[in-house]
């Protein structure tokens, strides 16, 4: 199995270990994850509006490397991953915008849509498989109570996102199942942390992220993950005093290759 | 893959009448040349020793003879199916036509076969023909013997062959086909491509050239009608021979409608057509409309299928849609 | 100078839940339409055959025009669903063979629509008068 | 030949004032069949009448054409006059000559001219016209409904009453419906058990109904009248005969641990079960996938201590076939899933409960007998939050909700408010709203109370989130009004979800070639003037089938339906509309295209046997249609390849003589 | 620009249509941002509809929304409030020098843990 890999500018520095992670536990699950050459930042945010073409491009040219190989495109950051399945799903459907983008591009191919596009979580579940994956455990979390959190954008806008249930998503909880700890439901795993606020108003980030770590714990949570790294910053920024780490993290744990990772 | 030849066809056949499986079979015997083979039926292993024939002039579609024929007879009748014919077979099954009890089929790969007309226009005086692997050898009167390759004599039909799949069969002799993602749609869009004037240019040029013999719809496995419209002084279009070209006219548009959803689009009106009418490209036509409004359908393709004529969904493009859809592809 | 003196022959189709009676109502409204179109009933417009509007053609025609209930409101649930099938891939094939599209319509006017019917039939009649008489449907066998 | 009389009318100066209506006799008597051809100034004047009629005589009229107004005026009129001069009804043409000529054209040569060429349509026609009579069909007396709800029991008892044998079809173990769930009534609060169960033993002590609990329709064949019905009655391993309903059974039952579907899943009962005290027949059914003797084998407790012997374990579904001249539709209504609603939290918090949750939570005979608890520790909640439209107006999302309104929510939310507030002073209840709906009688008076005496909170706004956090709702939502996001920290929160019709009402719609709309409600045939009867001959509409209702809406409908299954019971036969089609059997290929356009079933296929020219005999396949289904639309001639279908009326060579009349 | 052609520019940006909405309030029930707006979601949607947009331009409340789609997703009409509130935040910053943020802001928000995708989404909600 092999897929076109983009990671995002936060993986290459403040999140080399969701990256490292990721493509490790990966490579023991027998995946190849091959990163394309010169992608470029996704931007953080999918501008929604239609006139928006400039901001799409890099997103345009991972899909369409991806698709050159005849691989699906993986991504890991939930930023990065709804980014390019938002525009894929904008060259999909939207004709107009597609003609514009790829008139902008003057390129030999056009490109609509064709690429698919998975998160790393969508390619555990749905391309290794969680059975295969509870097999390849070996080092199963055991009575850890972990808190899934989805934040906004891994799951929203549901329609174009197709994750899962963007009201009771399940993804995260079964893969904590799968690597054998167990997970813990409360309702706003799926709430927005404050996002890119907290640089111009902390304490909105901070009385969001608090709302969401309270919750986890009044759950019964003792630890969260997440698969974005600004939600994890904002959450330890804003004082969780549970452990907030990345999903890849405990997927390399239970794997039982973490140390090698780290070394 | 390997063409069937005739004596795995024989041979078959009388293995089928010898144990009892069948008491008839439905084969080509030859005509007055080698090329005009007419469909026949054998009941004995001796005339089908001396008479059955099978080559590259066999194109007849049997399907429709079965409506006929299972009436008649005590016991199975064995029929061999061409993969156009067995999509034919189905459509007539779908419409209760014959009792498929009655049949037994057997499925032939099929590589395509010759056309007459275009083999006439390359060789004058044909006396006989003989057949080989890489080609046809045909003794001419004036030119010997004449070698000619198979893919210059090829049957419009077969160029765009649809589907090498059987899709109906008690047995298969040789291996089954795929269905064909074909460029038979490509003349009818060359020609809605065209302006309304240089359409009707081209359509008054065939057409006028009709002689309303009725072997197009003699042929058509689609026209089986216990009564024929054309043939009913009661259904008001009633005419045999052409009385003013006006109503000649109609002949081919009804003809057309008549088996649109039902057409599997198997060829034969434009192979009987003496006149050498493109008559494919009106049923093309329809099947091409149907399947970009409707979505894909087949006739034949599987029994039972609900035509598209007898179906419908509440958002179908309106008739004046139909024509901007044209707009747009253009 | 023709063309003033040119009248054509439009044969009207007409279901008799909705569109005969929108018909009916617009004469009780006294809306205007030429005298060019008339109407013949028939119980639902899936009772058009196609034969019928070749046959109107064949004796003169210069356009034929069905009118229906609106998709859904059909009396019989889904006549109108199956003749706009129909008439749809009849009409295309007609394109096809090159006769002028705007010869043929099909409209959808329900019972409370005096107004459309006869603005439909004006601007029926207008387009039809513009392409003159129908010869092509005749001509079309005839290479001259 | 046909000898033809024309009649022209002058409709006052309606029809004489833009046609020469002389002109138009005169034209008319040169066409071919027309003997006789005048004209008068009203046709349908007792003396026009008459002068048809004394013209019929005269001249031996086999045909009448009248050019006047349109059909739809006075073409029944016309066909008396025709039978009272002794002619078929049907040998009568109309050439719509004023709403159609000469209320339309100005100029009178315009309009005689094109009058002249209608009225030759019309002689056209009549040519080829035949005498048609009505068929006519046997009825059978006795009616069927299915569904066991409020609507059904009152079609049912209406039925009945009238002196008509009635059968209820219910695939529950007892007949009451969703009213027997709900607590009280709005708006006038009255007990629904009160009301419902005196209808229920009505029905089960009537002579004339018969009811088939836990029981559906697997097969339906007919027409009007004649229906043939095949009811599956699913084995409940009790012989209905023998219980009693004490009761002993369900006591010593050992399997208990199985949710009530009668309590909406918030208690538990046995595998052998009566869903409630009042239930109709009161008789126990065996829950086959609770019951251990069942699945393996072992136990048998409830046969020992059934003192009637009435447990058979060995019980088979049994398919019982009736005959039935009407069939009414009540198969009513069930809450959606809140599964794609989960930003309300229902499946993460037993404290989000959906209204006929509630409904049980409040009602004496429910989980808690009527008090008010928190399913989750049964603690009594102080703050409640009500949320309006979960599901309802829902046009983004097809998947999740329903685009239309279900009517009956603004009412039960006020109903529940109110009573919360009556009950529970300490309590404090937010209803959150979009709109309050209440067009019904006291309705608003209702609402209006809930707010002003009773002091619920009605806030214009919508509920956007609730996160359960240890034990309380956090509630997040819009206070449009005084423009303010509210954080409610609830103890109980309450979903009005929206309603849809019942999951097994699309294959009963198949079975009755009944049709549905896009949500799955039954059509009715005409949506003003003939609500409660579907477009299909001989099948009625009851109750929330048709589209939501509330109780006092559906038993008026339900009246209405039974009326109308008694006028169609009352007649000994039916006589159809003989303008249907027919098929020519030695034309026919059989080919099923005309039985897959035909939108009633009115065409079916047998294999007859043909005698050939040759003197074989050949059996084929021909569609036949049936008289008393068949509505006339004609669908059918033009999907015939061969012709070999026609509509009688308006046969093939009737249209087109007109049209070549039209042409000439 | 005019009141109308700000509003039809707007609304095609946007690609979505303000007029399905019921006004039911759910987005602003939903919205995390709520209390730092002066314009809430269904205001912006009325406001947008009505074309009183000249208000929302000079509005804080642009770049107080969030973009985590909470309205989009549970809007039960599909107006999707958060993409005409996007596409009036264009129509702001668009203008001449109405960057939000220069790269000179930066440094004063970092810390050592920021990640780099704090600083891309906020460059691209804050400038154009």
């Amino acid at each position: 199995m092999k897929f076109s890999y983009f990671p995002g500018c936060t993986l290459k520095n403040k999140a080399k270990d969701l990256d490292m992670y990721a493509r490790k536990s990966a490579e023991a699950l027998g995946v190849c994850l091959e990163e394309i050459e010169n992608w470029q930042c996704c931007g953080g945010v999918f501008t929604t509006s239609r006139d928006e073409v400039a901001t799409k491009l890099s997103s345009v040219r991972a899909l369409k490397d991806a698709g050159s190989k005849g691989q699906g495109l993986v991504s890991v950051c939930s930023a990065c991953h709804n980014v390019i399945k938002q525009t894929n799903h904008a060259m999909q459907t939207d004709k107009e915008f597609a003609d514009k983008v790829n008139r902008y591009m003057a390129e030999d191919t056009d490109y609509n849509g064709e690429t698919a596009v998975y998160h790393y979580l969508e390619m555990l579940r749905d391309v290794v498989g969680y059975d295969a994956l509870k097999e390849k455990v070996t080092n199963p979390l055991k009575g850890k109570k972990i808190a899934a959190y989805y934040g906004c954008l891994l799951l929203r806008p549901g329609t174009v996102m197709g994750m899962d249930d963007p009201e009771n998503p399940t993804i995260m909880e079964d893969f904590i199942k799968a690597i054998g700890a167990t997970p813990v439901v409360y309702a706003n795993r799926n709430e927005c942390c404050g996002g890119y606020i907290a640089m111009e108003s902390p304490e909105l980030a901070k009385k969001r992220s608090n709302a969401i770590v309270d919750n986890a714990k009044a759950q019964g949570a003792d630890m969260i993950i997440t698969a974005c790294p600004l939600c994890k910053y904002n959450l330890i920024k804003n004082g969780a005093d549970i452990p907030v780490v990345y999903f890849t993290e405990l997927l390399a744990e239970a794997l039982g290759i973490k140390e090698e990772v780290n070394e | 893959m390997q063409k069937i030849t005739r004596d795995q066809l024989i041979t078959k056949a009388v293995e089928l009448l010898s144990n009892g499986t069948v008491s008839a079979v439905l084969g080509w015997k030859k005509g007055e040349f080698d090329y005009d083979i007419t469909p026949a039926v054998f009941t004995t292993e001796e005339e089908i020793n001396n008479g059955f024939v099978y080559n590259d002039f066999c194109g007849a579609n049997f399907s429709k003879y079965l409506v006929a024929k299972t009436k008649k007879l005590e016991g199975k009748i064995l029929v061999f199916l061409k993969p156009c014919d067995s999509y034919s077979f189905n459509q007539l099954l779908t419409e209760h036509r014959f009792d498929r009890e009655k049949v037994y089929a057997v499925g032939i790969g099929c590589e395509g076969m010759a056309d007459v007309v275009k083999l006439k226009n390359k060789v004058d005086g044909i006396v006989s023909i003989d057949y080989n692997d890489d080609g046809m050898y045909v003794d001419t009167l004036y030119d010997g013997t004449v070698k000619v390759d198979y893919a210059e004599v090829m049957a419009e039909r077969c160029i765009n062959c649809k589907s090498k799949k059987c899709v109906a069969y008690d047995e298969l002799l040789g291996e089954d086909g795929e269905v064909i993602d074909s460029a038979r749609f490509d003349e009818v869009a060359s020609l809605e491509a065209m302006t309304p004037d240089e359409r009707f240019a081209f359509w008054q040029g065939e057409l006028s050239r009709c002689i309303r013999c009725n072997a197009c719809r003699d042929a058509c496995p689609a026209c089986t009608c216990e009564k024929c419209v054309f043939d009913n002084p009661g259904s008001g279009v009633e005419n045999k021979a052409p009385v003013t070209s006006f109503e000649e006219q109609m002949f081919h548009i009804i003809r057309a409608f008549h088996v649109a959803g039902r057409c599997t689009d198997c060829g034969e009106c434009s192979r009987v057509c003496p006149q050498n009418i493109p008559l494919h490209l009106l049923n093309r036509k329809f099947i091409k409309d149907m399947n970009e409004c409707y979505g894909e359908y087949q006739a034949g393709a599987e029994v039972g299928s609900r035509a598209p004529l007898v179906d419908y969904t509440e958002g179908d493009l309106e008739p004046g849609e139909v024509f901007e859809r044209g707009e747009n592809d253009a | 100078m023709q063309m003033k003196e040119y009248k054509p022959l439009i044969v009207a189709f007409c279901c008799n839940w909705c569109s005969y009676a929108g018909a009916d109502l617009a004469g009780n409204n006294r809306l205007n339409y030429p005298a060019d179109v008339k109407i013949i009933r028939v119980p639902c417009s899936c009772r058009v055959n196609p034969m019928f509007i070749l046959r109107a053609f064949q004796r003169g025609a210069d356009g034929v025009i069905l009118c229906g209930c609106h998709p859904g409101d059909c009396h019989y649930t889904s006549g109108n669903y199956y003749t706009r099938r129909r008439m749809a891939m009849l009409f295309s094939m007609l394109d096809y063979l090159g006769i002028e599209r705007e010869r043929t319509r099909v409209e959808w006017v329900s019972a409370a629509e005096g107004a459309k019917f006869a603005a439909t039939m004006n601007d029926f009649v207008e387009k039809v008068t513009a392409l003159g008489e129908n010869k092509r449907l005749e001509d079309l066998r005839c290479k001259r | 030949m046909q000898r033809i009389g024309v009649f022209v009318c002058w409709c006052g100066s309606n029809i004489a004032g833009t046609v020469d209506v002389k002109a138009v006799a005169q034209a008319l008597k040169l066409e071919p069949g027309v003997v006789f051809s005048t004209d008068y100034q009203y046709m349908c004047s007792q003396a026009g009448q008459n002068m048809i009629i004394d013209a019929v005589k005269e001249h031996n009229l086999t045909g009448i054409v009248v050019c006047s107004c349109s059909p739809r005026m006075h073409e029944a009129t016309f066909r008396k006059t025709a039978a009272a001069a002794g002619l078929n009804p049907y040998m009568v043409e109309i050439a719509n000559i004023r709403e159609q000529c000469s209320w339309v054209h100005k100029e009178m040569p315009i309009g005689t001219e094109k009058a002249i060429i209608l009225g030759k349509a019309a002689v056209a026609k009549v040519n080829l016209n035949t005498p048609l009579t009505p068929g006519e069909s046997p009825v059978t007396k006795r009616a069927l409904v299915i569904g066991g709800g409020i609507a059904g029991i009152q079609t049912a008892l209406d039925i009945a009453d009238a002196g008509f044998p009635v059968d209820i079809v219910e695939t529950k173990p007892t007949i009451g419906g969703k009213m027997a769930q709900l607590d009280k009534t709005f708006p006038t609060l009255d007990c629904a058990a009160c009301i419902l169960t005196p209808k229920m033993v009505d029905v089960a002590q009537h002579d004339k109904i018969r009811i088939f609990s836990y029981s559906e329709v697997t097969e339906v064949k007919g027409f009007v009248g004649n229906f043939d019905v095949t009811i599956k009655k699913k084995a409940r391993f009790v012989d209905e005969t023998k219980c009693t309903g004490c009761g002993d059974c369900v006591d010593k039952c050992p399997m208990k641990k199985n949710p009530n579907e009668f309590n909406m899943g918030m208690d538990n009962r046995s595998a052998i079960y009566i869903p409630f005290a009042q239930a109709v027949p009161k008789v126990a059914t065996i829950d086959a996938g609770a019951c251990t003797m069942l699945k393996k084998g072992k136990c048998g407790l409830c046969s020992k201590v059934c003192g009637a012997g009435a447990i058979d374990y060995t019980q088979k579904d049994q398919f019982i076939e009736e005959k039935y001249g009407a069939i009414v539709v009540a198969t009513g209504f069930n809450p959606i899933s809140m599964d794609k609603f989960d930003e309300y939290a229902y499946s993460q918090s037993k404290d989000v409960i959906t209204s006929l949750e509630f409904e049980r939570l409040t009602n004496a005979a429910g989980p808690t007998q009527g008090k008010l608890l928190r399913p989750s520790d049964g603690k009594h909640p102080h703050k409640i939050v009500f949320v309006q439209c979960v599901g309802s107006r829902c046009a983004s999302c097809a998947e999740k909700g329903k685009e239309y309104c279900s009517k009956i929510c603004c009412m039960y939310t006020a109903k529940h408010a109110m009573l919360t507030r009556d009950k529970y002073p300490d309590t404090e209840v937010y209803v959150f709203y979009i709109d309050v709906r209440t067009p019904g009688k006291n309705f608003d008076e209702f609402y209006r109370r809930a707010v002003e005496e009773y002091g619920v909170n009605y806030i214009k706004g919508m509920v956007g989130k609730i996160t359960p956090e240890g034990d309380v709702l956090k509630v997040q939502a819009s206070d449009l009004i005084s423009n303010k996001q509210l954080h409610i920290d609830a103890d109980l929160v309450v979903l009005a979800a929206a309603i849809e019709p019942d999951k097994s009402a699309r294959p009963l719609a198949t079975m009755l070639t009944a049709s549905m709309d896009t949500n799955d409600f039954f059509t009715e045939a005409h949506p003003k003037l003939r609500p409660v009867e579907s477009p299909t001959a001989g099948v009625f509409l009851s109750g929330a089938c048709q589209g939501p209702k509330d109780i006092p809406e559906t038993v008026s409908q339900a009246g209405a339906a039974a009326s109308k299954v008694i006028g169609l019971l009352c007649k000994d036969k039916l006589t159809g509309n003989p303008c249907v089609a027919s098929s020519n059997e030695m034309m026919c290929n059989g080919c099923s295209s005309c039985e897959r356009v035909c939108p009633y079933g009115a065409i079916t296929y047998t294999d007859k046997e043909f005698r050939m020219p040759d003197r074989t005999t050949q059996v084929r396949r021909v569609a036949s249609v049936n008289p008393a289904v068949c509505q006339g639309c004609g669908c059918c001639t033009v999907a015939c390849p061969s012709g070999a279908m026609d509509l009688r009326g308006f046969a093939n060579n009737q249209i087109m003589a007109e049209v070549d009349a039209i042409c000439k | 620009m005019n009141k109308k052609n700000l509003r039809e520019e707007i609304v095609l940006r946007a690609g979505v249509n303000p007029k399905k909405c019921m006004k039911c309030g759910k987005c602003s029930g939903t919205c995390p941002a709520y209390d730092e707006m002066e314009y809430h979601p269904h205001q912006f949607v009325n406001m947008v509809d009505t074309g009183d947009i000249e208000p929302l331009l000079n509005s804080e409340s642009l770049y107080k929304c969030l973009t985590c789609f909470a309205c989009v997703e549970r809007c039960p009409r599909g107006v999707e409030p958060a993409k005409l509130i996007e596409a009036v935040r264009l129509s702001a910053i668009r203008k001449q020098g109405a960057n939000r943020m220069t790269p000179n802001d930066v440094p004063a928000f970092v810390d050592e843990d920021t990640p780099q995708q704090l600083l891309v989404s906020a460059f691209r909600k804050y400038t154009k």
